[in-house]
């Protein structure tokens, strides 16, 4: 089980903070295709993704009890 | 005492200039961001500061050693707070202490530089007519290399 | 309210900030020059500053003349204490805001530049073996055209 | 009558503050001189000079009740 966490405006998009997707061992690529089918996400091209809390690229694979955060670009300071 | 931090409560600048002062110090530099009335001529009435906290600490902790790295006699301290601001209020306080003051100019800009790239943290703007989560500040709109850049020193 | 001031007391940076805190401002850059312990090697105990007050606030207010006339967005306020100070203790704070990030790194560190060349306050340190007034600290001797320069603005 | 002001290292030569000149239409360069033969100063080809508060060059002519003020090399900051 992969836990995927939103923020921002795709966290109103999708309207939940976070959901929890019964899949491993696919990329976070896949996964991005996943969650795009399965909730009409417009957002999902420019954000970056971490995996526990480190920024990865796409082709990272993902393993049971990832956490993956969907990072779109930051504004903070 | 925390260098990096993520607050829900007001900043005090003094604290963080406490936690970066010391006797090999003679100069210190803060940058605090404050919340802006008006933006390319449209008013805001507040802002809202959202973070993905732990891993914003971590990010902002990275920072830190980059600076560490890039200017081995500079102490930075930074806090971020997220929640709802208003007008003038602090959104965040960025201190640098170094023996020389050169580089403690430099390692603080390159510091905010830094938290605009990879601190996951976001603000939404109020305006009166309506609200928006606001992107990327640094006129980038992707990242070529599809994730930001680690820096020189990493 | 006085932005360009001499004190014989301790100086608040947060009474600095709250001085060019305003609306338009979304960036306010802190310097705070404190008394260091070494410098080149040798133990400061401790330093006594002078100054030619009227004279000082007068050329204080002239580099925030010249800061206005070069980045108009800025509002600048400066306090240099004179007396005896300790190790840590805050000899100067520049408090700059701005509109944007750039230029309130830029102008403050423009007037601590412009401060080491053109406004009368003098140092003198106190070590184990004695003592002695600091002479220029801009690694240059002589002013080459006999006076300082007024900067490229004025 | 000039009023003359000392700082720092050049007070302490010095060992006063003040002094009052009883002179007036001389040139800097001329009270300088002056001053260096009354008093053996060491120190006062660095130095820079203010009169009423803003710096001149070493030709500026002094008038009656004019401040002169010594100026060496800064070090405040």
């Amino acid at each position: 089980m992969i836990t995927v966490l939103f923020f921002a405006g795709i966290r109103e998009e999708v309207g939940m903070d976070q959901l929890q997707v019964e899949k491993q061992d696919i990329t976070v690529s896949q996964l991005k295709e996943y969650l795009q089918t399965e909730y009409q996400l417009s957002s999902l091209q420019q954000v970056m993704v971490a995996v526990n809390e480190s920024f990865v690229t796409e082709d990272e694979t993902l393993k049971d009890r990832d956490t993956v955060a969907f990072i779109p670009p930051v504004s903070g300071g | 005492m925390e260098l990096f931090e993520i607050t829900h409560s007001p900043i005090s600048v003094e604290a963080l200039i406490n936690k970066v002062s010391r006797r090999e110090a003679g100069a210190i530099t803060t940058f605090i961001g404050t919340v802006r009335e008006f933006t390319k001529g449209k008013k805001t009435l507040s802002l809202e500061y959202q973070a993905y906290e732990p891993m914003a600490v971590k990010m902002l902790s990275q920072i830190g050693d980059e600076i560490q790295q890039k200017w081995p006699d500079a102490l930075t301290a930074i806090t971020h707070r997220v929640g709802k601001l208003d007008i003038t209020e602090v959104a965040v306080v960025i201190a640098v202490s170094s023996p020389h003051r050169k580089t403690a100019y430099e390692a603080n800009e390159y510091a905010i530089e830094r938290i605009k790239q990879i601190v996951p943290i976001w603000k939404k703007e109020f305006w009166e007519d309506g609200t928006k989560w606001i992107g990327d500040q640094l006129e980038t709109v992707e990242y070529p290399e599809g994730k930001p850049s680690k820096g020189e020193s990493m």
